[in-house]
């Protein structure tokens, strides 16, 4: 197989490298599922072999030129069609390597689990599934695949929540209606072009149909994404699924798929214009998501619930830095893209260390892990240095790109965004504080130990990428620039900001978010409570009462919306059928029993009957003559 | 001529068999079940077989000249052996679940014969020529719908049975008034002599109430979810593989092929579908019988496959057609599962459930797979059925439709997410019930299966719904 | 072979009738019953050979005389059998033979009387069948008539006489109105021979006494109307029916009614009435009335028997409807629903016999899921009423098809379409019917109860056999008819 | 139209209604025989104007006899039941004769 997969990749089978990438992903899935649970060692092996392939192959794609395949499918111009070029490539490569780091990361975290044959069955497939998404070059085979990335969704969320499966309901649900505004998207956007093949459309204007089209495709990329409003399953999810469906799914997989077509949509395939309504709107969208999700993610007591809200923030920036339609916003948001997936899987692995060892990631519990966890403490402090923006980091650059093309279009956008800064600052020193430093707190301390190395190597290398996509930001520039050569120019993005204003105010900022933070604890005592200030202050404190309640999550709307709308639709139908099965019966049995009562048995009736017949029959004769 | 030989056996040979199902069934009940599904099998192979040739442009046709234009005939082009291969393929499963469902109740003869004598009537439908023999056929099928929906016959049940009776009935009367208008017109009941003949307003109205009263289709649908009371074989019977689609298919036939109609009715057609897709899903969502949530479901589900057959696109028709199929499927399977449950259980209240995947872990993956069909999800066969009826409405001349259906998908998922949870998850509730016969899961996981396999290989369906519109279309 | 033939339909059941008051009481029960057989029979055969003579020789009837001499001038009353007649004669015969088959095991020690007044009451129908002549018609029309009053109160209990004796009076006024028309008819004609008088009546409208004639046509409408039971002259047919003894309610409502009223009827709307719009429209109007009255009527009753007088109100309705139409088709779609009607009616009425006999009651409320303990009972009375309830492929489907294409055709449209759209209360008391009496769950205090053994089980079998045979070969009799230049 | 026909006329028209009115309006069996024969009488009367009319006599006179017998006959039936149904009844009243309706 091996010499197989080197063959190919010199030879540069495009066509040949696609059903590697897809197919044999599918193959080894089912052999994971088969493989019984007692040979624990044959299912990770299948794992690892699996994505290491998908990495080579990976690997053979971003290196091969651009491909194009074509095969008859379903009839009407569904063809069978993929496409390898710059920026698929790119966004395989990307899916490849962190579904290695997050499978080697798995098998150490799924053994002695329930249910890490559904898990790993499910990773493969959705590692197929995301690579056949990202490949595809028609829409139908790109949806395909994009929808079906529910089902292994719902089967992750499934594994262990049987007896109270309401998250993957959640996750489906909102999901399935993202992709169903996707399908949508797609319908009005093939309307225009007549072609459902990807690469014969382009520039689009975002208006009439195409703003319909547009703004389906931009909320299915969206939800992909987990933006607002389709974000409220993932710190759901975040507690009830297997930690490694964190990074993997909502931490990275998705987040490529999102932006990828998010990018797609509003750079090739339709002309977004900068500052106009659509943009500014998606831009809102992004605001409003860093903004709240920031916020919800500030009080959060749990460390798998803070990074979900977080995640959620930082999708914001990237929107934002899309919906701005300028380079600058966009090699940014790629670029995040990219910085994102690895400082928050990187969390979410360092989350998944301490749940592995002290079985819990309630923070409360938590203290001081930073003298028994050492390695995961300080890829915790790189990767939230790195998230917050730190200067240095790799979230600092992309960060300053994007104020930069926020800053272009509306200060406001800007003021948001590093207000939103500064709420992720204040919630990763609360929970970094908390958990790794002071005194050593867990619920079984004693048993307290380092992580095993498997999950240990994934979290390492992510914390060197977080440094080293900072310190040597050209690195991932120069792959990202040539890719929107045609829409960037020439300009190289790579280096320090050009704005030094801009830095400052970012370093103003972190500084305040370190005051805050000393203050908070100040006051309270407790690095837990250190933003209590803030949650408990006086109209604060009843949003977050509400939030935490639920009141603000779109999901619960809807379904009360669904609820009142399913009652009523039932009323109308229990209304049709009370006219069929009561109104209709009960005129027939009236008339029929008034007829009954008629013929009451005396001839002299009947004989009255007779005569009005004939004068009956005479007004007859008469009207007819 | 050898071909019209086949399409007489695809025909007769149930149509015919069903009577002797019960002589049969008096010596030896065995081989009057192995009979039963020989009869729908060989419906079904021949029905295969007929395929190369309608799809060579010739099709078979055979025809008997009688006076007052009342000539008779069958025809098999691809869109009737399509129909009849989609119903007797699904049909076959069903009569084979049977085998488990059924044996331990009375009147067995009558239902065999009942069920392979409405398959039969299907198969007749399907190649008519001849509004007449459309009607008489159609006629048959409400006989056995009446008889197999009051197979238990409780009061209650038989109550509903007489409903979907009369429901369709009425319907099918004001259908055939519209048909005699359309003779008076065209001094013809054959359908090929009067191809694109532009019909009344009025006599399409006429034959729409027909064909919504047989498609369950808003306002004529409510006998369809009390249909629910037959035995599970039944319901999907009556439910998914061959009663609904005979409306569906008799839609197809008049108003796809061979009528010119009003641009109007492009609108007026999808519109009606919609509402009925979107209150029927409402309805589902309230529901707490099983069998009635996924009778409404078959409602909405129809709203899709009008859609898609009236919106006036090719990609629609052709989406439309995949639809019957694929929901055929997935349908039939989710009506299959629910009949393992309700035989497990002894209760159809899915408030009274939860957790069974643990004791029916194959019917709760098949369950599963068909309801991920039945949403749309891929690789599930839905998927492409309904993207291509979405996508066809969205270019149609009155593109927003699609956003109604889009909504319709929406409560699917909801509402079948609902039913699977509620059913398969949760605290369990019967702790020490097993998995139905063998006959009956086995046909639940072969429609399953069919409903994934048939996302994956879509393309040998789809090449012969594309093949049927586009050579129908542009005849 | 053919004076054989035509001769026995009026000499077999006199000569019967001598015959069986030859015998004595007590053997003549045992034979009477083999006799009436014999009668019936012979007389099925006999209209199929008359059927085939005309076929083969092309011709549209055959006249014939049974005492006379055929070219006598005056009083010699000429009977002709035409294809309409003959299928009316058929049903005749298979309706007495189905009312004898019944008449086995329910009529008891009444046998003689029974089967002596079925020869007179067949004697009257043939007549009807076959005479030419206004005259003769009401002879044979009366002798019909006072038959089936005996036959009603044949038993001699309450229930038959009161019925009996409502029919009577109204018989009785429908004579006189018949009568009274003739009597009216005649100041314009002179003559009572069928095609004399329509010759007389072609300028009627510049007769001397036109106003009289119009009252006459009145008349004639009216009393026909109440002979057939066409609602609203129909009060009295539901209470004969049910107060009948069942074998006589097989032959009232098989064809008794239908002779004496719609067969007379149309016979004479068709010799005589030829082209008079006027009278067409009004039993057009009447027809539909009856439809839908009937139909509706049957929906909220609680006796079988009455849920079939009822429904023969309606049906009746439809083949008055066939006629009125005035053109062929519908003509042609009349004489096939009267036999039709005729044969699924005689199996309802014998499927309620048996139901009678075997639980000793026809109220549908104490009934229930027969169909477990009478299976072909159950079954044969699920075909007739589909058969009623124009749903093919069964007999009634296509003769109503018929009709309400003639009547479409060359009427109007909104008629044939509420005539089709009234079938849905048939269905709906069909359904009513075998929910109650047949489908469903049986009831307790029956579960003792048989299928009704041997005559009656066969007629009900034979008769369905006849329904669905023609529903399935209509194409072959469509044909048929059309080779032969009818259609 | 002379003044015979139409002393005729008027006396059969008469006597029609005076038959159906007591067939209205009678109770008793016997009475209704009764009204019945007149109602009868008047056709009688209508059949021998149109003889004389058309001068056919014949014909009519022929009619007329008949149809005389056959009155009897219903007659003898219809008295025959009467008198069965006072031997059940114990009364001729026809109100009595109500068990079928419906």
């Amino acid at each position: 197989m091996i010499s197989g997969l080197s063959s190919l990749i010199t030879s540069g089978n495009g066509a040949g490298l696609i059903w590697i990438m897809i197919v044999i992903p599918v193959i080894l899935a089912f052999l994971a599922l088969i493989i019984p649970k007692t040979a624990y060692s044959g299912r990770a092996t299948v794992l690892v072999l699996a994505t290491v392939i998908n990495f080579i192959a990976a690997i053979a794609i971003f290196c091969t030129k651009e491909t194009t395949m074509l095969m008859p499918w379903a009839g009407f111009e569904m063809n069978l069609a993929f496409r390898i070029y710059s920026f698929s490539g790119f966004t395989v490569l990307l899916i490849a390597v962190f579904a290695l780091l997050v499978a080697i990361y798995s098998i150490a975290f799924m053994r002695n689990r329930n249910g890490s044959g559904q898990f790993f069955f499910y990773f493969l497939l959705t590692v197929a599934l995301a690579n056949g998404a990202v490949l595809a070059n028609n829409f139908v085979v790109m949806l395909f695949f994009w929808e079906g990335l529910l089902v292994t969704l719902f089967g992750f969320l499934l594994i262990n929540q049987h007896s109270k499966p309401k998250t993957a309901v959640k996750a489906l649900i909102i999901s399935g209606i993202a992709d169903l505004l996707l399908m949508l998207g797609i319908a009005f956007t093939v309307f225009q072009t007549g072609s459902l093949s990807m690469d014969a459309i382009s520039g689009l204007s975002v208006s009439g149909m195409g703003l319909f089209g547009y703004l389906c495709l931009m909320l299915g990329a969206l939800g992909k994404a987990g933006a607002m409003p389709f974000h409220s399953w993932i710190p759901d999810a975040a507690q009830d699924a297997p930690l490694p469906f964190m990074p993997f799914l909502p931490g990275s997989l998705e987040k490529f798929l999102g932006i990828y077509l998010m990018v797609r949509v509003s750079y090739e395939f339709y002309q977004l214009v900068p500052a106009s309504g659509m943009s500014i709107a998606v831009m809102i969208i992004g605001a409003v998501t860093i903004l709240l999700a920031g916020a919800m993610a500030l009080i959060q007591k749990d460390m798998k619930r803070l990074l979900a809200y977080q995640e959620i923030s930082q999708v914001g920036f990237i929107v934002l830095g899309v919906g701005t339609a300028l380079p600058v916003g966009l090699i940014g948001a790629v670029f995040h893209m990219l910085n994102h997936a690895t400082y928050k899987s990187c969390l979410f692995m360092t989350a998944g260390s301490v749940e592995y060892r002290t079985g819990t990631t309630d923070m409360s519990k938590l203290g001081g892990l930073m003298k028994v966890m050492p390695v995961t403490g300080i890829c915790f402090v790189i990767a939230s240095l790195a998230i917050c923006g730190v200067p240095g980091f790799s979230g600092f650059f992309s960060k300053e790109l994007i104020f930069d093309a926020a800053l272009e279009t509306n200060w406001i956008f800007y003021a948001i965004a590093v207000f939103g800064v500064f709420l992720i600052a204040a919630s990763f020193l609360k929970m970094g504080q908390a958990v790794f430093f002071g005194k050593v707190k867990a619920p079984n301390v004693s048993m307290l130990k380092e992580a095993p190395p498997a999950m240990q190597l994934p979290v390492v290398i992510l914390a060197i990428g977080c440094i080293v996509f900072g310190v040597c930001n050209f690195i991932p520039l120069h792959l990202i620039q040539p890719i929107f050569g045609s829409i960037i120019g020439n300009h190289d993005f790579s280096g320090w900001p050009h704005s030094a204003t801009l830095v400052i105010i970012s370093c103003v900022i972190l500084l305040i978010a370190v005051l805050n933070h000393i203050y908070g604890y100040k006051k309270t005592g407790a690095a837990l409570s250190a933003v209590d200030h803030i949650h408990y202050a006086p109209v604060l404190h009843s949003i977050y009462n509400g939030a935490e309640k639920r009141y603000t999550d779109p999901y619960s709307w809807l379904m009360v919306v669904v609820k009142i709308y399913s009652y009523i639709c039932f009323g109308i139908d229990r209304a049709i059928n009370w006219f069929y099965d009561v109104l209709l019966v009960k005129i027939v049995s009236f008339v029929s029993s008034r007829l009954r009562m008629a013929n009451n048995g005396s001839p002299s009736r009947y004989m009255v009957w007779s005569f009005s017949g004939i004068a009956f029959i005479i007004m007859l004769f008469i009207a007819l003559m | 001529m050898e071909g019209q030989g086949i399409i007489f056996v695809c025909i007769f040979v149930p149509l015919i068999g069903a009577f002797l199902l019960p002589i049969v069934g008096r010596v030896m009940p065995r081989l009057r079940n192995i009979l039963a599904l020989l009869f729908v099998i060989t419906a079904f192979v021949t029905a295969v077989i007929a395929l190369p040739q309608a799809l060579s442009g010739t099709p078979i046709l055979w025809q008997m000249k009688l006076p007052l234009g009342f000539t008779m005939g069958f025809f098999a082009d691809g869109l009737a052996v399509f129909m009849a291969m989609t119903s007797s393929l699904v049909a076959s499963i069903i009569v084979f679940y049977s085998f488990g469902y059924i044996e331990h109740y009375p009147n067995q003869n009558e239902y065999y014969m009942m069920v392979v004598l409405f398959i039969g009537s299907m198969m007749g439908l399907v190649y008519s020529t001849n509004l007449l023999l459309i009607y008489l056929f159609w006629e048959i099928s409400a006989i056995c719908c009446w008889r197999l929906i009051g197979f238990y016959r409780g009061k209650d049940i038989v109550l509903r049975a007489d409903k979907a009776f009369l429901m369709t009935v009425g319907g099918a009367l004001l259908m055939l008034i519209g048909f005699i208008s359309v003779y008076m017109q065209t001094g013809t009941f054959n359908l090929l002599e009067m191809q694109g003949n532009t019909i009344t307003t009025a006599a399409m109205v006429l034959i729409l109430f027909g064909i919504l009263s047989k498609s369950a289709t808003l306002p004529l649908h409510t006998w369809l979810p009390d249909a629910g009371v037959a035995p599970s074989p039944v319901t999907s019977l009556l439910h998914a593989a061959v009663l609904v689609k005979i409306g569906v298919y008799v839609f197809a036939r008049l108003f796809l092929v061979n009528f010119q109609l009003d641009p109007v009715w492009d609108t007026v057609v999808p519109v009606i579908a919609g509402v009925s897709a979107l209150v029927s899903a409402g309805a589902a969502m309230v529901e707490t019988d099983i069998k009635r949530i996924i009778a409404y479901s078959t409602i909405s589900q129809l709203g899709f496959i009008f859609l898609g057959l009236s919106c006036g696109t090719m990609v629609g028709a052709a989406g439309g057609l995949l639809y019957i199929l694929m929901h055929s499927l997935a349908k039939g399977g989710l009506f299959l599962c629910a009949g393992i449950v309700e035989h497990s259980t002894h209760t159809k209240d899915i408030n009274k459930m939860g957790g069974l995947a643990k004791r029916l872990p194959i019917t709760a993956v098949a369950f599963a797979l068909c309801a991920f069909s039945v949403m749309g999800i891929p690789p599930f066969g839905g998927f492409f059925a309904k993207y291509m009826v979405i996508y066809g409405a969205a270019t149609s001349a009155s593109p927003w439709l699609a956003v109604m259906f889009i909504i319709g998908a929406v409560m699917t998922i909801i509402y079948l997410l609902r039913v699977f949870i509620k059913v398969f998850f949760g605290e369990l509730t019967h702790p020490d019930i097993k998995e139905g016969s063998w006959e009956m899961v086995s046909s639940v996981a072969i429609l399953g299966v069919l409903s994934l396999l048939g996302g994956i290989f879509i393309n040998l369906p789809s090449y012969v719904t594309t093949f049927i519109i586009e050579s129908l279309l542009n005849l | 072979m053919i004076t054989f033939a035509t001769i026995s339909f009026l000499g077999l059941p006199l000569l019967a009738i001598l015959l069986l008051n030859v015998v004595s009481k007590k053997t003549g029960g045992a034979i009477s019953i083999s006799v009436g057989y014999v009668v019936a029979i012979i007389q099925m055969i006999a209209a199929v050979v008359c059927m085939a003579l005309l076929w083969m020789h092309g011709k549209d009837f055959i006249e014939f005389s049974l005492f006379w001499d055929m070219n006598a001038t005056l009083g010699a009353a000429k009977l002709s059998v035409d294809l309409f007649s003959l299928v009316v004669l058929f049903c005749i015969g298979m309706v007495s033979l189905a009312s004898l088959l019944t008449a086995k095991k329910t009529i008891g020690e009444k046998t003689l009387n029974y089967t002596n007044l079925l020869m007179v009451i067949m004697l009257g129908m043939n007549g009807i069948a076959v005479v030419t002549d206004l005259f003769s018609l009401y002879v044979f029309l009366e002798i019909t008539g006072i038959a089936s009053f005996v036959l009603i109160a044949l038993l001699n209990d309450k229930r038959g006489l009161e019925g009996a004796f409502k029919y009577l009076v109204m018989s009785a006024i429908a004579s006189a109105l018949i009568l009274g028309s003739f009597a009216l008819i005649f100041t314009q004609t002179g003559s009572l021979v069928y095609g004399d008088v329509a010759k007389a009546l072609a300028d009627w409208r510049n007769a001397q006494y036109a106003p009289l004639l119009i009252v006459g046509f009145v008349m004639f409408i009216a009393g026909f109307s109440i002979k057939a039971g066409i609602a609203p002259f129909h009060g009295w047919l539901p209470d004969a029916y049910q107060s009948a003894p069942a074998s006589v309610s097989v032959l009232l409502g098989g064809i008794v009614t239908k002779m004496a009223g719609v067969y007379a009827l149309i016979r004479v709307l068709n010799s005589v009435f030829v082209a008079m719009p006027m009278i067409n429209n009004t039993l057009l109007i009447l027809g539909l009335i009856s439809i839908v009255f009937g139909a509706v009527a049957a929906c909220g009753q609680k006796d079988f028997k009455r849920i079939l007088a009822y429904s023969s109100i309606s049906q009746i309705g439809y083949i008055i409807l066939g006629v009125a139409s005035g053109s062929l088709l519908g003509f042609v779609g009349a004489m096939l629903h009267f036999f039709n009607h005729a044969t699924f009616k005689t199996t309802l009425f014998v499927n309620s016999a048996a139901v009678e006999m075997q639980t000793g009651t026809t109220d549908i409320d104490q009934l229930g899921g027969l169909q477990a303990r009478m299976p072909v009972t159950a079954v044969s009375s699920i075909l007739a009423f589909l058969s009623m309830a124009g749903i093919p492929p069964l007999a009634g489907f296509w003769s109503k098809l018929l009709i309400i294409i003639a009547v479409w055709q060359s009427v109007s449209a909104v008629g044939g379409g509420i005539a089709l759209a009234a079938s849905i209360f048939t269905a709906a008391y069909f359904l009513i019917l075998q929910r109650k009496v047949f489908f469903g769950p049986l009831e307790d205090h029956l579960t003792e109860v048989t299928e009704a053994k041997g005559t009656i089980s066969l007629a009900a079998v034979l008769l369905s056999i006849v329904t669905v045979a023609f529903g399935v070969l209509f194409p072959v009799i469509l044909n048929f008819l059309h080779l032969q230049g009818i259609l | 139209m002379n003044i015979v026909s139409a002393i005729i006329l008027t006396a059969a028209l008469l006597m029609i209604i005076a038959g159906m009115f007591c067939l209205v309006r009678t109770y008793n069996l016997i009475r209704i025989i009764i009204a019945i024969e007149i109602a009868m009488k008047a056709i009688t009367l209508l059949l021998v104007f149109a003889g004389a009319v058309n001068g056919n006599m014949a014909l009519s006179q022929t009619f007329v006899i008949t149809m005389i017998v056959i009155e009897v006959i219903v007659a003898v039936v219809a008295a025959g039941i009467a008198i069965s149904l006072y031997h059940k009844n114990g009364n001729v009243d026809i109100r009595e004769l109500t068990n079928l309706k419906g």
